[in-house]
């Protein structure tokens, strides 16, 4: 257990932040504190160009291995990167699902041929990714998939039908990863594949969908006789479910700690606010302010911990529900210091617009990516190993 | 002692249940939230023939003598709907003042009876009014954000400070300007007076009567307040259920999950005894009660109001699971009605530490 | 709808304050505010004095019809009896179970010899009663009855084998109404019946079961060839689960208007201690404090909303999951309020031993009589008619 | 940066899990909660052979080196077993105040670590202390309510007041008189000093130097009772889950209820998250922190181990149903400890908002 930075931790600390006030400047200066797709001021081309300013000075793949073009910084220095650049006001990062959910999975299940056809696009900032899980009918039920696939042996090509909904960022990226059935008749979780697909084709129709927050940072994927090269498929065909779940892993992964810096700068917002319009002076939103701030504390503590050597496995399970419903409690607290105004728009005001969108985005945290019904079911089957919930029908 | 629905309140619960049904289904509801104004006019010319906004008034004076109940009755079902019509602003929160001022101005009472749009414009940035040689006031100010506003035939303006006071002025003396709003159910607009002269009997009360009178209304405005988060609440969880019950996953309808049936249960015992507050409340304040009593209920309709909306709120949003975070789906658009109403009605802490003034610092 | 009291009402309102006050003097004083059996200063003899010295005075069966030997009181008198009962400082009813619960379903399913039989005891307060429905592995779900009968047909007699739990002050009562399986082999809620079955008799042991309260309310009762009468069956034989519940349905009658009165009680005692040592200064204390006096007030309303003429329907199930979570929060309250202080046991300290009583028996709230779950069941089942609860087994 | 335990402190919070489970299983804790002074003294032996005293001194002072958090992985083993010995009172709250205030008596500690029992009174009704002619102290007072008194072999007394002052004094030169208590597994006495005179080396610290050294040993204090607050939370959801695997209800274990088993996984969301504060707190604690810094993370330790035990103790008593109200099963000893502590080391209100006063009311 230890809470103390080294010498050279201190020293990269200090590297991220000099790199991030020399880089996040003249036309980058745009896109600070933006979050990413369906913002109305948030400029794709240019959040694409930051990709690449932030893969030339090899801040892409920091937690990859050397092997796999990576930079393979041990997990120390890749908090430090993911806290020093949320502080700094570093924008959403597009490249998110590449670089942090798919090449791990990638350098752990693909082929050579596909490492090196795809790493080196999303290790440059040129390659963007998106992730086909869930579908309309399915839901949090993410085994019931429908959407099929079929070798088309002549072309040599598989042959994609279905629908994938909540693909995030799908309108800015260039290719998916698609949980497909590729076994005929196949049940559950068997007979899926994880299929690589180019979205850039004519079998391809990406739909946003439009959110409460007014915003489409979510989309509907169609696929009409979509296509993709035989041989990528990522794991054996036929286990996609297992090498789908391995990614899933990923999402738990060391960028937490990034996520919990954004959380502190709303919160900061949270404060301002309040001492700004005389809420602070409220003896019930001081309660509501101060617990806040000591539970996102304890986020970071309950991450470092489940990431820490020899992790707590009980905690790893917790930690999804946890941050999510902090940051719902977040959103109504800021609404709640806004009062009135906040029923207000107002384009002028960027920190209130923040604080609006916070109450309103946070709805989406205890639902995507396990739902807080799921993850009680998950923790109370796999943490605690309570009965398993039935399930009705095939 | 009874507080159940006699026939008369029942036939006015179901009446406008009907006519709302119908008057304001969810695509007239959508199509009112996004339009330009947020107003629905054929809908207010339906209220206003109905007779509803004069549902309190005694039945000597024209009305319909079902009092503080029979306007809860109707809030109810217009919070329901999301109704895009200024029932609250002038029917309930700006009547209430002018009868508790004592309506030195009955043509002023009988307009809000027949349509005439009144509304209260308060909380002003800065306000001032002062009396010329003439006679006259002038009034001077900004209201930066008056629900209704855009709407409004009359206005009654506050102007807040040592000695408050409360003018009535008709809205073309008056600038304006409509604001964006998160809740597009019932828009809000910035009101400005510049160098407005109104006559000596535009001036309603002041003082220490107005100061009573602002007390007396604000309880009967949040009693009526609370009945809309009912009906806000109810919406929430009505929706919920015939989601609950089509939805399939793992095989099964989520309405047969433990833990979703007992969060809609939840939602119920929360709603019903809301429910329980506001009529009791209403019944309360039909009983010419003292100031500390209606306070008291006033408090206790608006916070049980508050928390039950807000929890039924975000359970319908979770339990709609993704489309619920869609812009396609209502629950949306009843989740910011209900912190739209709570910041207006104030934070239920702020009423319940009235109660606690009044329950523990009085002297024993 | 109406909140204001009749002249007559009034009148009678007056009428029990002062025969309250004549009545709860001189040996019953010391009576006040006891709860019931299970507590140290709780002297039975004297409490069925004063059953007695109550139904001289006709406040026995004040809701009974006339025909039953009742009263016939209308709802708003017995609402003002109970109110003003426990306003005084009436002591909790030994004659409650019998009165309240066995009384009203006696009337509707007994036969006129029953009646005639049981009827009058009650009402002179001289018989007490018991209600054995719980069983030891059954808990909430009733229906698993696991006691059995058989008619010794000889001598006409049930003979009662089994045991029954939770069944509170049985130690101070003389019958009991046990559901028992008559029909051997018979499932679930089938061939049951309700047998009335005498408490004084060799086949019966009760042994008081000792609560975290460190008192003893409730019992166990053994029935271990336990006899009564062929004819003491309360409505059909094997059809008892129907009176059964039908008798629970007073439970939620008028005398929870009594309950609130000394719900108020207990919240003016919280009140008073926070206001003797500066709890009453706390700003989220005081949150507490007038929240619950809100709710308690809310539950009054309710409770007359239930009561009325074409009460509503939906709120007649939610008033006991309300009720006792209320007081379960008012008994947290308690305890945050005398703080420190709230740890030590003080004999000579009525007021805190009170609140002590009312933190740890208010556990119980939650538990008796349906529990939270079994409420939200209900009410998700019945209120909303959402699917029902799978049972697995017989 | 990492918070997992590490060798040494994996293998002494397995040991003292060893040691307990067998040196104070359910009839040991029992016998000693029902006997009459509610210590069970074959256990302290046990406790003060194996150095536990001395966790968190240097291994340079004889000690076992592992500081802060050391002291918390054992308090939370102990909580666990609501161990009848003054652990709490004597190794950690003692001494971290002795400590604090620069210790001018190591025979003190030195005691401490090897068992004798040191237990600090505060909250005194009147205390007061004058000097004499003789150049001693005189001290007269009561402390009501000390938790650990009647097991005490010396005590630290507090006087508080415009400049506070603290006095060691031996056990049997004050009056010590037991209490009845809620919670039987921690008693409590009142102390009473009558014309006590000690020697001016007795007075250990005063004024602001002292009020300095409370708040440094408050917050360790804090930490450390938050540490046992999550042991006490954690044996309320490993009874619960036995209880539950076993219990059958409708058919079915009630185990396989999702309502059950949404509870259990939110006592443990609850559980762990509290223990991650914990130890991070403690860590923290270790690495030397300014006085904002400790004070912040005791109240995010203290905050959410209250939240956690509350939480849990309630929903052990609601899922044992009916026998989770009796007395012969354990969660209600846990329910009345969790409280117990609560009350103890004050309410989490009262930390949270020290917190806010850091986040609202300084300069920005």
């Amino acid at each position: 257990m230890n809470l103390t930075e080294t010498p050279e931790e201190r020293t990269f600390r200090a590297e991220v932040q000099a790199w991030m006030a020399a880089h996040l400047t003249g036309e980058f200066a745009a896109l600070r504190g933006c979050h990413g797709p369906g913002e109305e001021r948030f400029d794709a081309a240019l959040a694409k160009r930051w990709e690449q300013e932030l893969a030339t000075a090899g801040w892409v793949g920091i937690g990859w291995p050397q092997a796999a073009g990576g930079a393979g910084l041990p997990l120390g220095k890749q908090i430090i990167f993911h806290e020093e650049y949320v502080r700094a006001g570093g924008p959403g990062r597009l490249g998110h699902i590449g670089e942090q959910l798919f090449a791990p999975t990638l350098i752990d299940f693909g082929t050579p041929a596909q490492q090196a056809r795809f790493l080196p696009g999303i290790r440059a900032g040129r390659e963007y990714w998106a992730q086909g899980y869930s579908e309309p009918n399915a839901g949090s039920d993410l085994a019931n998939v429908r959407t099929r696939a079929r070798l088309d042996v002549e072309r040599g090509e598989w042959v994609i039908d279905g629908q994938k909904v909540w693909t995030s960022w799908a309108q800015e990226a260039d290719w998916i990863f698609v949980l497909a059935r590729t076994e005929e008749g196949s049940q559950r979780h068997h007979g899926l594949s994880l299929l690589l697909v180019p979205l850039h084709q004519p079998g391809v129709t990406v739909r946003p969908i439009r959110q409460m927050t007014g915003g489409a940072e979510f989309n509907e994927v169609f696929f009409d006789g979509a296509r993709t090269e035989g041989s990528l498929h990522l794991g054996p065909v036929g286990e996609g479910w297992k090498v789908a779940m391995a990614l899933l892993g990923y999402e738990r992964g060391v960028s937490t700690l990034g996520q919990q810096a954004q959380f502190r700068h709303e919160l900061d917002l949270v404060i301002a606010a309040a001492r700004a319009n005389g809420a602070a002076q409220d003896p019930v939103l001081r309660q509501r302010i101060a617990d806040a701030a000591l539970r996102l504390a304890t986020l970071r503590f309950h991450a470092l911990r489940v990431l820490g050597a020899g992790g707590a496995s009980h905690a790893a399970y917790t930690a999804k529900y946890a941050w999510s419903n902090w940051r719902r409690d977040l959103g109504q607290l800021a609404a709640d210091v806004l009062g009135r105004a906040g029923d207000v728009v107002r384009a002028d005001d960027a920190a209130r617009t923040r604080l609006q969108q916070v109450w309103l985005s946070s709805r989406a945290d205890t639902i995507y990516a396990g739902t807080n019904e799921i993850q009680l079911n998950l923790i109370a089957e796999r943490a605690l190993g309570m009965p398993r919930e039935e399930r009705k029908g095939p | 002692m009874d507080l159940a629905l006699d026939d008369d309140q029942q036939a006015i619960a179901q009446a406008a249940a009907d006519f709302l049904a119908e008057a304001c289904a969810a695509p007239a509801m959508r199509a009112a939230a996004d339009s330009a104004d947020g107003m629905d006019r054929a809908l207010w010319q339906g209220i206003v023939e109905q007779g509803w906004c004069a549902v309190a008034a005694p039945e000597a004076e024209g009305g319909l003598g079902l009092g503080e109940v029979g306007l809860a009755l109707l809030a109810e079902q217009l919070g329901r709907h999301l109704a895009g019509v200024p029932f609250f602003e002038s029917a309930i929160e700006a009547a209430a003042l002018l009868r508790a001022c004592g309506n030195p101005e009955p043509a002023l009472l009988a307009g809000v009876a027949s349509g005439a749009v009144l509304v209260l414009a308060a909380h002003a940035t800065h306000a001032d009014a002062s009396t010329t040689p003439a006679g006259d006031w002038r009034l001077d100010g900004t209201w930066p954000q008056v629900p209704g506003a855009a709407w409004a035939d009359n206005f009654l303006l506050l102007i807040e400070g040592e000695s408050p006071r409360l003018f009535w002025v008709p809205a073309p003396e008056l600038a304006v300007e409509p604001l964006a709003m998160i809740d597009t159910t019932r828009r809000s607009a910035s009101v400005h007076a510049h160098a407005v002269h109104v006559p000596a009997t535009a001036l309603l009360a002041e003082g220490a009567a107005l100061r009573t009178a602002l007390v007396h209304a604000r309880g009967l405005a949040a009693i009526a307040l609370a009945a809309e988060q009912v009906g806000v609440a109810q919406q929430c969880l009505d929706l919920t259920l015939a989601y609950a019950a089509q939805r399939m996953q793992f095989g099964r309808p989520i309405a047969s999950f433990q833990a979703v049936k007992h969060r809609c249960a939840q939602m119920l015992v929360a709603i019903e005894s809301a429910r329980s507050a506001v009529y009791g409340a209403a019944a309360v304040a039909d009983a010419a009660p003292e100031a500390t009593t209606l306070s008291f209920h006033a408090a206790e309709a608006w916070c049980a109001a508050c928390d039950a909306v807000r929890y039924a709120a975000q359970e319908a949003i979770q339990l709609h699971g993704g489309v619920g975070y869609t812009w396609e789906v209502d629950v949306q658009r009843y989740f910011k009605r209900a912190q739209a109403n709570r910041v207006r009605g104030g934070d239920p802490s702020t009423w319940r530490e009235r109660v606690a003034a009044q329950l523990l610092d009085a002297a024993p």
